[in-house]
């Protein structure tokens, strides 16, 4: 059978959504950012709720955002992105806002927005890539590098004793009671990219009915930062980002899961 | 017993050769071509199209969502 | 004596160690140099290029508009820089990936294919001094002792193995360069 | 019938936000200001206009805050006081770049560091030539009465709307503590039908995604971008410059002062005309665009020029620049919250600029 | 032997501060400017000669590390770049406030806002008229190569120990993230006994307390202390100045130009010259204090001044302050990361100046 | 028996101690804060560590404490404090290094700060001073006011809907690797007063050996904020603020205390 | 008309709110009015004072060096203020706790025991009214409709069961105001 | 038995009259004067000084530390 027998428009089983704008992405080959900015726009398209959404870009690789995901949006200084959504969200109470933030960004500088958008409860979604490293600045350590991993500003690995703890930020906010649903998720095998997308609906669901803030860890790459090639630095993701950072449900209806 | 059989479309341009596609197909489709693309990048394509199922799942994780995937019932 | 370089090419093709190694070279022989690099995110996946000059004299502007020499290593570069030569100048260039070859008729320009054969050699990491020792053999600007002791300094002790092997590229595309009409 | 009241120069700015149609304001309390926060949480302006009032966590929050609301089309404001307004810094360049418009209020307070609570003039320089990065401009009105503390909170959202650009309400501890009588004005609507071109409010099939950001990775473009900031603040120059003159017609001598010191030296005027000293005042509203052209002219018709201003002498610098040096011209002023009189004043223009040289 | 190396600006001045002996650093990542901390990072100083380096939060955090270390008496550093300077303004203004001696380095790059990563020259007004608020002044060198990148680490030690005030090295991405040739001078070694009069390290029972402040709520304190700022600043105005001249003694034009921007009017005196145009050059290496006196007698040499400086016009403001207006000066400049060609530094000279009414 | 045979220099039992200086406090009558500052100078005092000890004064109204604590101190910007002393402690590691905050300095615009310093576990002592109102500016309220409760900027009471949840920002750090010790306290009567102070040596030991962050807590009353007598004002506290801020050790040794 | 008044005395004394209820009157009878109070923490338990402007015209500066008024309520303030009456000028002061009475002979000084009165009227919340009534006795800048009219303004509705109580003190005021020769 | 026997000097001029050692003396010593110190604040004094320990609670809780505390043993 001919292939182009199948490669019509009545088999099309997938195909990247309009709500991507055609633009070719600025990271590197193998980059999780691009997969999360996807299942996010499918997301957006599903719900059919474009029109009522308006998105944050951190400064960070996603710095961009606005250039690959086809909404309205904007562009937060570094570290600044809550602050951002909940002054737009406190303008607009039925509009849906998200933002979508490294773990420099958010985890670092923004750190004290992150905690006070959570705990004052601001009705929004976020978005947080946790690569373990400043890709965009190229390489730096970040708050949730590893122990022991080597960046360009800790070339000799992270040392504990000098350079602090990588921080779970998401668990931390977690115990806040402002936020209803935590998740940590990864988007490197198909598996994942679906369990992601699915708390991401699940997100987007709890600011429709305006119970409180979501926030979507999604444990990502930095294959550039990591000097690995794609897959390389997927395995390594498993093998060493995954033990520290777990994934799963973190808190679901405003309860917080305890194995 | 009607048996699924699909393809994959690679927008070959912006293909950036991460192979995440070719780890990520259950049945081993996916190889890389030798040439590159104006951006110098090896392209990912159906090196054994026979065994495709349309399961989607490389175009799912294909960080720069270039695949498009197409599935029909082929009658057995 | 001053030289005026701009080397331009892809990111991921050592255009900015080539313009390192150069640099250091003119140092190695009491001159004035400067290196002065394309930087930041958008090199990522994009094109590289850096300024590099060469003089027996307290070195001006790092940053020109024309050059004495351009070392071109792809398309998107040669669009940029062919016009950049001075009157007279010299543009060095790798015909892999060249679709429009330059055309200029009141600069010398050379063709050193480098990469065509850094993979003969099965050694892509060679493809930048490969590309040097051709500019070397048209422009002499450094004494070849001096780029090794150049290269020297600029790998680190862990990859001083290497220095043979840059050496013979060097050697090979100052044997393989030739002057287009 | 006309509504008076007596307010408190921080009331007055805040009851003229809600009256503006403002939609929200963003704040973090620092004295001497706080009470433009503390009045709008009490005048619960959500009920009376929809406006929403937020106590942020810190100034970088606000302003944050502020840029995201603006960014959808809103009118909004904060305020702080100098050590605050520093930690906006960033934020006030961000929101200049994207072009928001909005209405920062600095109830400037003695410095350097956390310095004092008490009024001061200082930060004159970091509104008026950029304390952020980056080649921008805010528009800067320094009221020098209660009223003008109302009016200037409608004024300030008007120009910031006509340009997109940050207004900046320059005052001090002086203007921002004292009563004084205000002839309200009558409350605006918000606006909720509003020219959504730009902003940010859900892409819409009718039109292409908005985008509010202050970044181009592109130099060209990022060029092209300062080079329409640049004309933009032309185009303000050229027709924004407000200023208004006392006792100046046959004034031999020329203070010029700005917001309270203005006040202080229209006191001074009384003094030193009673004395026999024709002087008068020059006071520059717009601190930028400032009066160039037209201090110019007024200095043209005086002997000499003494610049007040409770700092150690920043405005004198576009005293200077405006009468490109061609008159004698003078700083006096007080620091550290110290405010000077009225007698101080005159005396200094007596020894500074008519007994000197 | 003279110790010669191949270095990035940024690198410079990292080695430049372990060598002139720094006790610390703090700093966070931006671009142009992330090599400094990761150079000192490869480096291990806490190995080499005990210094400190740290990777902080943000850097707002990093300011105010430096804070606590220079209020014990330390040699500390920060850098960053444009966004990241901004966030500083408070801090800043706080260690001028407290006497704190540092040195901060800012690799501008194109704003406002987020802007580009290309180099600029547009945070001049931020540094040299206070970004923050109150009146302070920062000691700002300008280095013009990647050797003063070393020696004004060195340098700025010096001057900010000497008067116990920051001084800021003002540079750019070009400067930078440009490797040339440096002479390293040697190691000198990290001072463990010093002036501790003023230092937080521990009251003993032979001195009163230490304390670092820039708080004092009586505002005729407050005064004098700002009173002593100014006085100290007057005297750095009076000692500190450094500039330098090239092609100068026969010139007819000048250009004005710092850092970056110097080294390209250098060369576009070169073509000028060649064409018989008659210019040299003006370059001020302390931007605050300004050498006023120095380019006014320069300036009464020449026909005319092309200011250059990578910005909507900034420093031409101190131009015309320095040569009291009496002298033709424009300002050209290009923004948003685009760096002039010494082609068109020579053409706007032409067109500005000598072609110029 | 006569009151002056009772008063003799050898029958002295308490007085201020001479680490603090004789300037009359800028406290309203009744304040906790002068407590606080007294046990923690007594601390120093017995510990004879005032040579080797720097304090870091906040922004509140605490920000002169440095005019009441005789020793070496530095005045912090608003929020800033752990960043000052991770300054000055990197730099002098054998030293006694404290800061002293209020609950707006600490835990709003000090959060990025805050959290980051334990994070890193600084070895420091942080001295929270929680009167769940910003005294200072004029009470205003802080991220630990109560629900409900009056100030100037939530004068028809704390919402929580619209701003947000008083923070638990003790129990909030206790989460992180590098913080050592935690408690909270309180100053207003004898009994708790013997107990901060303890609690204060313990953190000083702690620093004393090198084994991180230790942060103590005091929930302190602020009268002319909360607009009561100082009596009132403390039974109001046990009666409000006690049941949602629970006195008591919340991490011992590394370890968090489970009740 | 131009009246110019300083207020001074401790924190708790009702300084502040004495102005206001001025200032109100002011307005009340279509002057231009301004008010500038000493403020921030330093208020907490030391002095307060306030400068008060009652005019037909236009108010110039809001501060002064010298008044036509000086209302002086406690120690630290006749040590301050006693001298910036202007020659010709009133000074009014509450004995209560004064050492050092003031001793100008340029100016006329009145004294009005307050204090005395409100502890003995049992009502100390009065204390400022009291003030105020001698004070108008010896400037009536405002008609008494005008103060209670400015009273009522100033006063949340809550509080206006105590208007006739503050009228009566006000009276009283006047009652018991003397001039000191 | 040897009873224990307490007093207290209070800085009459630095007392700011809060009332908080009052409340905390276990044995109701402490009361607070008429007359007012030159702040306007009335003063804490012993009241019932026979019933003083010289426990120091009063001194240990006064915010101002105005208190200082003497003990001595009173043959019984
Ligand atoms: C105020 C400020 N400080 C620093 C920077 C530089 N900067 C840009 S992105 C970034 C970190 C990015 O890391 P992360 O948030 O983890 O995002 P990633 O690139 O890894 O996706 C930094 C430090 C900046 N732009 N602004
Ligand atoms: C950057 C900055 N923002 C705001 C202020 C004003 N300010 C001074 S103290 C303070 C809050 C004090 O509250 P808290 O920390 O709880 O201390 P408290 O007075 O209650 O002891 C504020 C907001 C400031 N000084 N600096
Ligand atoms: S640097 Fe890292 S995070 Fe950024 S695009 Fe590349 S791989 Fe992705
Ligand atoms: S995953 Fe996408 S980009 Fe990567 S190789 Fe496959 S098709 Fe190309
Ligand atoms: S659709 Fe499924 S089977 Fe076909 S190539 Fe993609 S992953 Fe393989
Ligand atoms: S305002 Fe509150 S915290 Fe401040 S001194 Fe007074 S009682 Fe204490
Ligand atoms: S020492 Fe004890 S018994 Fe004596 S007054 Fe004080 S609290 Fe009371
Ligand atoms: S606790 Fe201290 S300040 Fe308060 S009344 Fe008693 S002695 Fe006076
Ligand atoms: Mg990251
Ligand atoms: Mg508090």
């Amino acid at each position: 059978m001919d292939i182009k027998d199948i490669i019509k428009p009545e088999n099309l089983v997938y195909k990247k959504t309009d709500h991507m704008t055609d633009k070719v992405l600025s990271y590197c080959p193998g980059c999780g950012h691009g997969t999360a900015h996807r299942i996010l726009m499918e997301v957006i398209d599903e719900m059919g709720v474009r029109a009522d959404t308006i998105g944050v870009a951190p400064v960070g690789c996603s710095v961009l955002a606005y250039d690959f995901m086809n909404i309205d949006m904007q562009g937060a200084a570094h570290g600044r992105a809550p602050a951002v959504a909940t002054g737009i969200k406190r303008c607009w109470p039925d509009k849906f806002v998200f933002t979508y933030q490294g773990d420099g960004d958010l985890a670092a500088i923004g750190t004290a927005e992150t905690i006070h958008a959570c705990n004052r409860g601001e009705n929004i979604t976020i978005l947080f890539i946790n690569n373990g490293i400043y890709g965009m600045t190229g390489g730096q350590m970040a708050p949730t590098t590893l122990e022991g991993m080597r960046t360009t500003t800790s070339p000799y690995g992270r040392d504990l004793e000098s350079m602090g703890n990588p921080i779970k930020i998401t668990e931390l906010i977690a115990n806040l009671p402002g936020v209803h649903y935590v998740t940590r998720q990864a988007v490197h095998t198909p598996r994942y990219v679906r369990r992601t997308k699915k708390a991401i609906f699940k997100a987007f669901d709890i600011q429709k009915n305006k119970k409180g803030l979501s926030f979507v860890e999604i444990v990502s790459n930095c294959n550039s930062g990591w000097k690995m090639t794609p897959n390389q630095s997927n395995i390594w993701m498993e093998d060493n980002m995954f033990p520290y950072y777990p994934l799963g449900d973190i808190k679901v209806d405003g309860k917080i899961i305890n194995e | 017993m009607a048996k699924v059989i699909g393809a994959i479309v690679v927008d070959e341009e912006h293909c950036k050769g991460c192979e995440v596609c070719v780890v990520a197909c259950p049945t081993q489709v996916i190889g890389m071509t030798d040439r590159v693309n104006s951006k110098g990048y090896h392209i990912a394509y159906m090196e054994t199209p026979e065994s495709c199922t349309g399961c989607a799942n490389c175009a799912i994780v294909c960080p720069d969502g270039v695949i498009t995937v197409y599935k029909m019932k082929k009658e057995a | 004596m001053t030289e005026e370089i701009i080397i331009a090419g892809f990111g991921g093709q050592g255009v900015l160690s080539m313009g390192k190694i150069l640099a250091y070279s003119g140092i190695m022989q009491d001159q004035e140099v400067s290196w002065f690099p394309s930087y930041g995110p958008e090199m990522r996946g994009g094109t590289a290029n850096v300024t590099v000059i060469l003089s027996d004299n307290r070195i001006s502007s790092p940053i020109l508009r024309v050059y004495d020499t351009a070392i071109i290593l792809n398309q998107q570069s040669m669009d940029k820089f062919e016009e950049a030569v001075k009157p007279g100048g010299l543009l060095i260039y790798d015909g892999n990936g060249i679709s429009n070859h330059p055309s200029r008729k009141d600069i010398k320009i050379c063709r050193v294919d480098a990469a065509a054969e850094a993979a003969k050699l099965g050694n892509t990491k060679i493809f930048n001094m490969i590309v040097l020792g051709g500019y070397l053999k048209e422009k002499p600007v450094v004494k070849l002792d001096n780029v090794m002791l150049g290269l020297k300094k600029s790998l680190p002790e862990r990859y001083h193995d290497l220095l043979p092997a840059n050496e013979k590229a060097i050697l090979r595309g100052q044997e393989i360069i030739q002057t287009i009409e | 019938m006309k509504e008076i009241r007596l307010m408190k120069g921080n009331e007055a700015v805040a009851e003229g936000a809600i009256r503006a149609g403002a939609d929200a304001y963003f704040g973090y309390p620092i004295t001497p200001q706080s009470e433009v926060m503390e009045y709008l949480m009490l005048e619960k302006p959500h009920e009376r206009t929809g406006m929403v009032v937020l106590q942020a966590e810190s100034e970088v929050a606000s302003i944050n805050m502020l840029y995201g609301a603006a960014g959808t089309g809103k009118r909004v404001m904060t305020s702080s006081s100098s050590p605050g307004i520093s930690l906006m810094q960033e934020g006030i360049s961000y929101m200049a770049g994207a072009e928001l418009p909005c209405i920062l209020v600095n109830v400037v307070r003695g410095g350097p560091g956390l310095g004092t609570i008490q009024p001061s003039q200082a930060d004159y320089f970091q509104t008026t030539k950029g304390g952020g990065h980056g080649d921008y401009r805010l528009i800067a009105l320094a009221p020098a009465s209660v009223q003008e503390m109302f009016d200037f909170a409608g004024l300030g959202f008007e120009l910031a709307f006509k340009y997109r650009t940050p207004v900046m309400i320059q005052t001090d501890g002086l203007i921002g503590q004292m009563m004084e009588k205000v002839e309200l004005s009558e409350q605006q609507a918000r606006i909720t039908e509003f020219d959504q071109s730009w902003a940010t409010t859900g892409k819409t099939p009718d039109r292409a995604q908005n985008v509010i950001t202050s970044l181009d990775l592109d130099s060209s473009r990022q060029e092209q971008h300062n080079i329409h900031l640049q004309k933009k603040y032309q185009e303000v120059a050229d027709n924004e410059v407000r200023y208004e003159t006392f006792d100046s017609d046959d004034a031999e001598y020329l203070f010029v002062a700005y917001g309270s010191s203005a006040r202080i030296c229209q006191k001074a005027i009384e003094l030193g005309r009673a004395k026999g000293i024709k002087v008068g005042l020059f006071r520059p509203i717009t601190l930028w665009p400032y009066p160039m052209k037209e201090l110019k002219a007024a200095a043209a018709k005086v002997k000499g020029i003494l610049a007040v201003e409770q700092s150690a002498g920043q405005m004198i610098e576009d005293v200077k620049l405006a009468t490109e040096c061609n008159i004698k011209a003078e700083h006096f002023g007080r620091m550290g919250g110290m405010i000077p009189t009225p007698e101080e004043v005159l005396l200094a223009l007596e020894n500074k600029i008519i007994g000197g040289k």
